[in-house]
């Protein structure tokens, strides 16, 4: 039901942003992929195959799109828990990820050493994560800092959820980057909620961006359910650190589709309503429309994408399965560098 | 006297004092609608209101540090940390101002916060939501830090906790929430901060522990009785200020020393127990003061086979006690 | 030299800001009082008399001015080390500073057994203080807090450094006093030095004031020169706290006059020129040059006033200075409450 | 070979990495301009330029979190921390992130930073400017723990602390910079972390010690010997990872076991000592596992009397020897 002159407009803007169609279909890819293997790690769990699932249904949108500028060799990524598409696009693979929600001796993250959802990969640049919250952003701040000083011209890119920004870390590594100039992006996926508690019990403003002033640093603010823009923000602010020119703090507003974690039960404080809404601003469901509208896609291309996404899922599961479990007394390797 | 669990006893501790108390205030991530992510304040925002149950920002060392200005001016604060693994960020207001208040006030400011924390290892909890912190705390002059091992003990010394007029850490064994039961009277009464109490008279060696490990030290001294043995199991309870003169009583008894604890052992909190056994029981004892602790790795890993290598099961403490015995 | 419209003017200064000439007078009286005390304890920290110093000298102007609005008695401080003005105003006497400073058993802030400079006193509601730079932030909006609680109408007013808002605390600090709203007025004290380190590698804007809005809430900046502007904002965020709308953060600029303490000697990275600045901006030539123009102060009644404070702080210090030292085995008290 | 002081070692071996090595960067607080607030820093920026001399914002947790990101990329940072007792908001940092990147990510990042930190009481440093905070860290599996206490050392093992893959927490007793003097190597040279050392061979009984109480102990020694008891000193310099070996061959051959330490007693370094002598030596043992350590209370008063109630000075090392050497 789209005009000609509509969807002319639409066509523009993936386009007018310099993503060709193949860009576009490979980030569609990539959302969709990030979401099937989130359903299946749930579904595993569920199962009893695996002890605990926490992921990012609703945050793949803005995941994939912010990744998109990145230089996938030489970049930096220090992910959080929620970065499971941002990770399949630096490098990642399906089978990587579920090699540590089995805790197998090969998961590249750790070896089985970390929960499901602590990711990292020397290969891909994609730092080591812990759980505590908000630590990752002084050291994406030391990395930035450190390929400024060595002139590789290498980006980092962090990811956090607003509730972490509620944490000293945060703004001690935002004074530093922007003192600085570190090329950094601070990326903070914004989905009103820290696992139980709403964004006004966090923070008396109603965005994060808005911080960016007071560390002398640009702060932006994009939709999550709007894949383009939130690319458009990112490219700025990659080329702006490109540049010369220090961080940029962006905000990408998304819905939280599921519960916080498998261990975690959403009803007893989001009511039915709040879980309606949220269901509507679905990244998968806006950039297919997107795609379809821009005539990119359709009822037989999704199937086939489905189709491979499904296979391709199928057949990590099955080799991290078949995987070795590490051996007990590994256990006490890595306390220091070993020759 | 019904049979709860350990979580409910710590639940009822904080409804019986809120209710009571109007000064008793909780504080901590999510511990309003949701009740806390163990469920340990399951109830009260709807009962006592969003002031005086306050979801926090993710923000630990404002928590410990809101807390204390809270007690400065009168209130009563129970400060959760979601995990004891997330208190480090607040370790600086702890250490540096809660413990050293009325110290360096010369008396006349007080602190009394009670910080709450669950700690400890349970099924794939991994390095970062199993650690045991006591060491780093029941070193610091100042704070108290209690452990308790069964659920009376978690609702009396909750209680002692909040009416105690200094700070509190009040450690909670994770592992214990749902399987560890026990009579628990439905009104008001405490437990004193302070003694350690035998729960097990023996005669042939003397073993310490708290918390979980108190759990499978008992299990594993009713194996060894099948043996044999005689184990005098004795609950620290208090780690700090710690009750030496309980345990040098019990060394004197049985002549030989086993401590276990979780944590990894290194300068882990056995240490003390060790120590001050090898300088003030010394010519009781009659074979070495052992030690049966964690690892000395940074944590327990997640994968099953890792998690078991590091974890301390009543096998092996049945296997450390044979070992003391046989001197 | 001042002609009589200027001087109605000028006059009308304190007066529209509702302040009495008395009011005026007095607040000269502490500032100047602060800096004589101020000098004293350099002069006899040199004689060896005390070990340390660590004062406020050119911060004077705005902490009387800002402590003015309070309510002495029923309000809480939750002092710095440089809070010397402060302090007096809310209710020390110069005996009790001195008490501190040669570490005298009734020293009322710790028996002497703080450093000087590290100020407290239950009965002026003054909060203990410690070295960590940051940590009393918390700790005033917790005050703040039970104060709404409790509904006893305390407003607490915090100090600190510029310095100090690069701490985690301060950040963690702002934002639970705006989502709460307590009744607090957030001080810093801006002399653009953390001992040696200028402004501009602490934070890459030209002022903390522009922090608020980040916190949603307002952030006002005054020249600690200029007396009655740093009372008329003081004021202003007094009444705001009052009308139970909550925290205010409010920048002085001021001239940090000396070394940062009695172990540093600034000349070696104060430039002659810098410090010769400074001097022109110090708060306790500033308000006398007003008191003077309006004809509240000239040289007798000054004379008069340096005369009285000599003779008080003459009194003081040979009163502390016969305070017995405390008695070693008291070291071992007030470990935890005692019956 | 020039004699010089504690702080001038230091001082020599940042010039000399940041020389000959471009990956190495000290960061911190009045380290650029000023030269650090102990002078450790001194002339650095005027050699090396503010891009590898920062001084940071005051902000310990970042200058922590900062250096660990940049050791993840290719640098050497040095951290330094103005005094020990304000590493503390670091703690989270250092213990969650430095010491575990390793171990987490399965050995492929490492966290190659130094963290120092001027500790211990000197002469009206009070409360907070005299913290001994060496249990805390050497509890921490995964970080390196040294307390250099002679010139030489502090040299060669600041060096050994530079080049290691692992981060290291570098301990200097602020007491010593100015009154330590010994002979320093123009030139390179290191000294491994790791072993410990015997200062001063004796056969009555072992003393163990660390920064500036090694000094104490060691004049406490020439004292003792002039009234005929001879003690053997050893210098722990590493307390993290523990020469057990050197410990426990001194005790075998003294047969007593006197460890002295300035920290509050209570699961302070020490303990640790101890417990390891009470399980791996206890048959070597004629007398109990002594401690001299600082009292339990929240750290060191300022007034004098106070101050000297709080010190361990050679006297009451000198006390405690006789004690022991008297069973
Ligand atoms: C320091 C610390 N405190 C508490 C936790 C427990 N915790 C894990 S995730 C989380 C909420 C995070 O919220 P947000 O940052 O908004 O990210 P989201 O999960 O919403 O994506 C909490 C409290 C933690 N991991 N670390
Ligand atoms: C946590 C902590 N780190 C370092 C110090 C050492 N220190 C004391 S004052 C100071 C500078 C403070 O600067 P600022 O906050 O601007 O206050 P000013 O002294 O300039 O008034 C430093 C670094 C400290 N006391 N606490
Ligand atoms: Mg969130
Ligand atoms: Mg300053």
């Amino acid at each position: 039901m789209v005009s000609a002159e509509a969807n002319t407009t639409v066509e523009a803007r993936h386009r007018a942003l310099g993503l060709s169609d193949q860009d576009v279909l490979e980030m569609y890819y990539y959302i969709a992929l990030a979401r099937g293997l989130d359903d299946r790690m749930w579904v595993l769990q569920r199962a009893g195959k695996a002890m605990f699932v926490i992921s990012g249904p609703g945050h793949e949108g803005c995941q994939v799109a912010a990744m998109w500028p990145m230089d996938k060799k030489q970049d930096w990524f220090v992910p959080f828990y929620r970065s499971v598409a941002a990770c399949l696009v630096k490098g990642m693979t399906v089978t990587d990820m579920l090699l540590g929600l089995f805790a197998r001796a090969t998961d590249p993250s750790s070896g089985g050493r970390q929960m499901p959802g602590h990711y990292g990969h020397p290969r891909f640049k994609i730092l080591s994560t812990s759980s505590p919250v908000g630590t990752q952003y002084p050291h994406a701040v030391g990395i930035a800092y450190a390929s400024k000083l060595r002139r590789t011209g290498e980006i980092t890119m962090v990811s956090i959820g607003e509730g972490g920004t509620s944490q000293g870390d945060w703004h001690e590594a935002l004074n530093f980057a922007a003192i600085h100039k570190c090329p950094v992006l601070l990326i903070v996926e914004n989905n009103e909620l820290a696992i139980s508690v709403p964004l006004r019990k966090q923070m008396a403003v109603p965005s994060v961006a808005v911080r960016a002033a007071g560390y002398g640093m640009p702060g932006v603010t994009a939709d999550g359910s709007d894949v383009l823009e939130c690319y458009r923000v990112a490219k700025e602010a990659y080329d702006r650190a490109r540049r010369g020119e220090g961080p940029t703090l962006i905000e990408y507003r998304v819905p939280r589709l599921g519960s916080h974690s498998s261990d975690d039960q959403q009803e007893r404080y989001r009511s039915r309503e709040e879980l309606e809404q949220v269901r509507k601003r679905d990244p998968l469901l806006t950039f297919r429309a997107y795609l379809e509208r821009v005539g990119l896609l359709n009822e037989s291309t999704l199937k086939d994408i489905a189709e491979r996404i499904r296979r391709d899922i199928d057949t990590a599961t099955d080799e991290a399965d078949r995987a070795p479990l590490p051996q007990p007394d590994t256990a006490r390797r890595h306390l220091f560098f070993e020759e | 006297m019904a049979e709860i669990r350990y979580i409910d006893a710590i639940n009822q501790a904080h409804h019986e004092e809120m209710a009571q108390d109007a000064r008793v205030l909780v504080l901590g991530e999510d511990v309003g609608r949701k009740g806390g992510v163990f469920g340990a304040t399951m109830g009260l925002v709807e009962k006592f209101g969003e002031d005086r149950v306050i979801d926090t920002p993710l923000a630990e060392s404002s928590i410990a540090g809101v807390a204390i200005g809270m007690a400065c001016n009168g209130l009563l604060p129970i400060a959760e940390f979601q995990f004891a693994d997330f208190i480090h960020p607040a370790f600086n207001q702890i250490v540096s101002e809660a413990a050293r208040m009325r110290y360096r006030s010369n008396g006349v400011y007080g602190c009394p916060v009670v910080f709450r924390a669950p700690y400890g290892g349970s099924h794939g909890t991994a390095l970062y939501h199993s650690q045991s912190i006591e060491a780093f705390y029941a070193h610091v002059p100042g704070l108290k830090v209690v452990a308790p091992s069964t659920p009376y003990d978690a609702k009396g010394m909750l209680k002692a906790a909040i009416r105690d007029p200094d700070p509190v850490l009040f450690l909670e064994h994770k592992r214990m929430y749902r399987i560890v039961r026990g009579e628990v009277p439905d009104g008001d009464y405490t437990v004193p901060i302070g003694p350690a109490v035998v729960r097990r008279p023996g005669r042939d060696l003397s073993l310490f522990a708290y918390g979980w490990m108190l759990s499978e030290s008992l299990a594993a001294a009713e194996e060894m009785a099948r043996e044999g043995i005689e184990v005098e199991v004795v609950d620290i309870r208090t780690l700090a200020p710690l009750d030496t003169a309980t345990i040098l009583k019990s060394v004197a008894k049985t002549n030989r020393a086993l401590i276990v604890y979780e944590d990894n052992q290194f300068l882990g909190y056995g240490a003390e127990i060790a120590a001050r056994i090898a300088e003030e029981a010394f010519f009781d004892l009659d074979a070495p003061v052992m030690r049966l602790a964690g690892p000395d790795v940074p944590g327990i890993p997640f994968a099953k086979p890792l998690e078991e290598w590091f974890s301390i099961s009543r096998g092996k403490i049945a296997a450390s006690i044979r070992k003391l015995a046989a001197y």
